[in-house]
């Protein structure tokens, strides 16, 4: 499939269908990372951008960690924010209809509890303005018997087959990257019922102060994420890719339209910016436009048409 | 476009709509020791209230995007260089870690990223207000834009006790000292510039001078036991006390959640959005790092 | 633990025992990133830092992966050398002797098959230089079988138990980082007999050429390295040494003496320095002067007390 | 002290111990488009050989440590700039990814990590050598040296072919014509300057017109299609033909194994040891990216 021609930009197809979810371009934002979204009107155009997944919701309001719960590492963030979210029905009373029309807006869900999850999912089902629904199965740092829903196979196959009969809206699975193999976890997830998967969480970590001795953040162990997890994610969504059929929506240190590509051509179809939003809130919107550059460039006239359009690397010796 | 954020005073004032630009640095002055004065030209800049503060990369913008440090740096807006409506800003700050030390090396010319004006401004002054200022160490950074806000405030009057380890550690007094009808009062550590000891002692000894206390407010900025010690001053002579915090930050802007500062009626509040500035009552000081 | 008084760097006892490795200081260089020592004798001198785990050997001499075989990523190097090394033999023949009398040497085996491992073992079992083996379980980008040996706890097992069987020598483990339970795999190679345990070994990740629209590297998977996976490295460090009271020896993303520090605090009793080398081939040994110069500044009079001296987070609120 | 690597005329020159130091930065200039012309000062500098190479740290070092970009630049040493011996260095090169675009904003005074003399150099000159030097794009900053020391040959003669995408792209071409007995030659895709067309014509050109092969020798340093395509012209005539590779490296001294070519004899060889220098001969050129 090479490619000659250029295109204009405005020649450019960049709408994708993410698992049922029509998407304007496949730039989303990330679960954690862009609040409840109206905090970025003063910055980003929301109808620029494919739409964006709330904050992870409970059934109930929920407090946080306790501070410190952020520190820098080497080109990297890490968090320890744990469950701080309004609560399902303040989201669906005040903050979805703060937000403007043409937004296309995906629920991120977590909870305690594998029921929990069936339930926070039966709330949010059948809300006009939520178009899909993301399954948070790998929050790092929440204590939950010890281990993520998503490190365990039978525990993720559990938690997707209860959500996927709680609902019927589009059912997007976000993996945790501390395991052994995604491509198992990918696996599961595709079994169950899930319309697609999205990755990766951040991966987990510690970081410590030298001077006090103690570690940085107050729940010791935290998420890291940001460009430094970039190549990590990369890797994973290659292999999800090859494992299951249902699409992916790939996550982890895109900072640049030549990120998001990356992740595309590995075998996204769609992708979601985290941390960079904290460094420019209007990122999100550079990188779709740059997109549709990208594409334009390499003569794709659709966006979609990127998803799995990596090449072998160069061959071995031919002589 | 205006918003209209929590306030510790109840609903606050308008404050002007946060932008995102690159900041065009002006210089770049040593202030002795690790104290730095930044100026930067920020196009379209909005204005902004005392109290608030601006998101400001950790370094310069280079030639090529380096991923290391990747945070921006949550800083107080010092001042307009020419008054109010200027787009030249002052950031007064010191060379600590790493961010700090590499924006103290952008040259006049050199573009820093930079999102603001962010946070909840200091609260609309008290009818003929008497303002105590505690500025500790940068923490003076954060009230020189209040101090001569409140020398309008009339049969008012402002005092600003300034705090730090030593003399050269010092920021801003200066400019303080220039403002008309503030009185500045210094207490150093090592007793190398003022009295000797803690800006709270010297809190301790304006309040006990016979205060006005339905007229007097005390403002604090600094390091979180040196506005604690205030807060606690200030309640034991009945007065209120407005604190600015300075918690880790990420965004800003209210959507990482990293700079939850635990408040006393439970839960948190974020101190880039309800915050920094809070009324001393409202932060649970025990659960603040 | 709290301790006041400082002292002079002269007064620190650096020496530290690593599975019955004694060491000068707990400085080591890590296995692929010393070349076997003679390359580094134009700027470092080598008894300056506790010893070097030479490249990985197989029972023969190999070619590795066709180029390219590294790439840059943020904060992190990709790598996909392969098995390249020039053989046991010629290592004992050639490198070992090439080597200044004082320096401490680890060797690095890694084969195909378990068998192989333990051939390689007995070979070098007895060669007077030989201080110690380090079983490399982990190379993330030889595709043998698919996974690796150090992502199966059965099989690790069985590396373990085959190795520790063909030698005497004090014998370090060092385990892949892409798993789901470091603390499991850790338990394992102490349960099997080994006397320590290394990590982390190189993150597996991928990065994509979008101009060319194929993988950077030749191997298309390889593993990141550098300070990128410090956080991750600090935080395994921490999980094995939780659960297991035999030593173990960090690894990942360690650039500056206060780098070193976190990894002793959480746990570590000697650490190893990898891609830094390649940055400032003298590193390592402004490393082990800085652990000292740290251990008295904060008056440990004693390197070996740092082992595991991390305190507790800032607590939750008290009243 | 001195070793003694592996060359491709076989036993090699002895070559200066490298040595690792800050390098101080004189001056960067613009040589055009994105040409730049680093000069640098090394306390130490033990010298060089032709054909030598130095890593370069990616940007100036600052005051606080960047992780990112990571990795050193591997850069021909282009010239000692007093003649032998000198400590001030230059380095001929072209902004491209982010570490050659960090290290184009270096100012005097700044201070870049370097670790050099790295490499084997070019092999001594055949006796009489008719030398015909092949630069393609950057690859003209790696045969400058080699340029200068081939005009002492007795009886010899030296030729230096320029090839370029564009006139904008040549480099250094007025300091090759300044050097005494070197005659110039310059083709560019655009004919923009020179003859329009590959630099591997000018060469076919230059042997076609009837040259003594037995001094005769060719010595290319470019892309790799470019040294491949100067490697077959050459042995078209009966010349030998001498590359100076360019694969990524980490480190630059033999320890990643990151920059291997594979070889004709099976294997690979490492182009920061072995190299950059090889034999045309001896590189399995279908297997080089
Ligand atoms: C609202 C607000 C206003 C501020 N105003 C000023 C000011 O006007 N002048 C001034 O000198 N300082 C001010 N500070 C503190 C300033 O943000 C920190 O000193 C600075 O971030 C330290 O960065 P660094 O690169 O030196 O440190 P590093 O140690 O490299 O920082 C690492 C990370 O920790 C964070 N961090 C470290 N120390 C602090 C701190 N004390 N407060 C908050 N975050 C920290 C950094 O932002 C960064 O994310 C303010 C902080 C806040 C929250
Ligand atoms: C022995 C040797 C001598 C060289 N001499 C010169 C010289 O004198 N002048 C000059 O302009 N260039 C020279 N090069 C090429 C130069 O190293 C690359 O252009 C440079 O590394 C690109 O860095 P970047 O930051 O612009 O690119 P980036 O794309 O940011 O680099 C990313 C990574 O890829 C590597 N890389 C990218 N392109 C190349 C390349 N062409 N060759 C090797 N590594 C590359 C970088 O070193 C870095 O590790 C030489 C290369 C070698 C091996
Ligand atoms: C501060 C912070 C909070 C986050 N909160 C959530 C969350 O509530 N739910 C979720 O699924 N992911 C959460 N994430 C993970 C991100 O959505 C994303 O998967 C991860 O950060 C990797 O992407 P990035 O490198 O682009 O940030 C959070 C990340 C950060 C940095
Ligand atoms: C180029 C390269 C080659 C490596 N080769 C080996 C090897 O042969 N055996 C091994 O156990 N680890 C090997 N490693 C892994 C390192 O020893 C180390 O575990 C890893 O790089 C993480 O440490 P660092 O971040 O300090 O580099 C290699 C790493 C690199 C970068
Ligand atoms: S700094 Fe991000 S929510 Fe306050
Ligand atoms: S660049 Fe590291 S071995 Fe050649």
């Amino acid at each position: 499939m090479t490619r000659s021609a250029e295109l204009l930009p405005e020649n450019v197809d960049s709408a994708v269908d993410l698992a049922g979810i029509p998407l304007r371009n496949p730039v989303l934002t990330a679960s954690g990372t862009f609040g409840y979204g109206a905090e970025f009107s003063p910055f980003l155009d929301l109808t620029r951008i494919g739409g964006f997944v709330a904050k992870s919701l409970t059934l109930e309001p929920r407090f946080g960690n306790p501070p410190p719960r952020i520190a820098e590492a080497p080109s990297a963030l890490l968090n320890a924010i744990s469950l701080e979210n309004v609560g399902v029905e303040a989201f669906v009373r005040e903050k979805l209809p703060a937000l403007p029309e043409g937004v296309t807006i995906i629920a991120s869900i977590f909870e305690t509890s594998i029921e929990g999850y069936g339930e926070v999912a039966k709330r949010l089902t059948g809300v006009p303005r939520v178009a899909g629904l993301e399954v948070n199965a790998s929050c790092p740092h929440v204590e939950a018997g010890g281990i993520e829903f998503g490190q365990s196979p039978s525990v993720l196959a559990e938690l997707v087959r209860t959500v996927r009969r709680s609902t019927d809206v589009p059912l997007l699975v976000k993996l945790s990257p501390n395991v052994t193999s995604i491509s198992e976890m990918a696996k599961v997830c595709e079994a169950e019922g899930a319309d697609g998967i999205s990755l990766i969480n951040a991966v987990q970590a510690l970081e410590v102060d030298v001077e006090t001795r103690r570690p940085v953040l107050a729940n010791r162990l935290g998420g890291l994420s940001g460009p430094a997890i970039r190549p990590i994610a990369l890797r994973m969504v290659w292999q999800a890719a090859q494992a299951v059929s249902i699409p992916i929506c790939g996550i982890g240190g895109i900072a640049s339209a030549e990120d998001a590509v990356k992740f595309l051509l590995c075998g996204a179809t769609a992708v979601q910016v985290g941390t960079s939003n904290y460094l420019n809130p209007a990122v999100a919107g550079e990188i779709a436009d740059g997109i549709v550059a990208y594409a334009a460039r390499h003569g794709f006239a659709k966006v979609a048409e990127l998803t799995g359009a990596l090449l072998d690397p160069v061959g071995p010796p031919q002589s | 476009m205006v918003k209209t954020p929590r306030s510790p005073s109840g609903p606050g004032e308008p404050v002007p709509e946060p932008l995102r630009a690159g900041a065009t640095v002006l210089e770049v002055l040593d202030e002795g020791g690790a104290n730095r004065r930044i100026r930067v030209r920020v196009e379209g800049w909005p204005g902004f209230a005392a109290g608030q503060f601006v998101m400001i990369g950790a370094g310069p913008v280079m030639a090529a995007p380096r991923t290391d440090p990747l945070l921006p740096r949550p800083m107080a807006i010092y001042r307009e260089i020419d008054g109010s409506g200027s787009p030249d800003l002052e950031i007064l700050f010191k060379v600590g870690g790493r961010g700090t030390a590499l924006l103290s090396e952008a040259r006049a010319g050199d573009v820093v990223s930079l999102v603001g004006p962010l946070g909840t401004p200091f609260p609309g002054a008290i009818p003929g207000e008497q303002a105590i200022l505690v500025g500790g160490g940068t923490g003076v950074a954060s009230i020189y834009q209040l101090a001569r806000e409140r020398t309008r405030v009339r049969d008012g009057s402002v005092s600003v006790l300034f705090g730090a380890r030593s003399a050269g550690d010092l920021m801003g007094v200066d400019d303080f000292e220039a403002l008309d009808a503030v009185a500045v009062s210094i207490a150093t550590e090592d007793g190398s510039r003022g009295s000797s000891g803690l800006v709270t002692d010297l809190l301790a000894a304006a309040l006990a001078d016979g205060i006005d206390s339905s007229r007097a407010r005390v403002y604090a900025c600094g390091p979180v036991g040196m506005m604690r010690r205030a807060a606690e001053v200030a309640k034991t002579h009945g007065i209120g006390c407005v604190v600015s915090l300075e918690n880790h930050m990420a965004c800003g802007f209210g959507v990482c959640l990293g700079c939850a500062a635990p408040l006393s009626a439970g839960g948190f509040g974020l101190v880039c959005r309800e915050g920094p500035v809070f009324d001393a009552e409202a932060v649970a000081w025990e659960g603040l790092p």
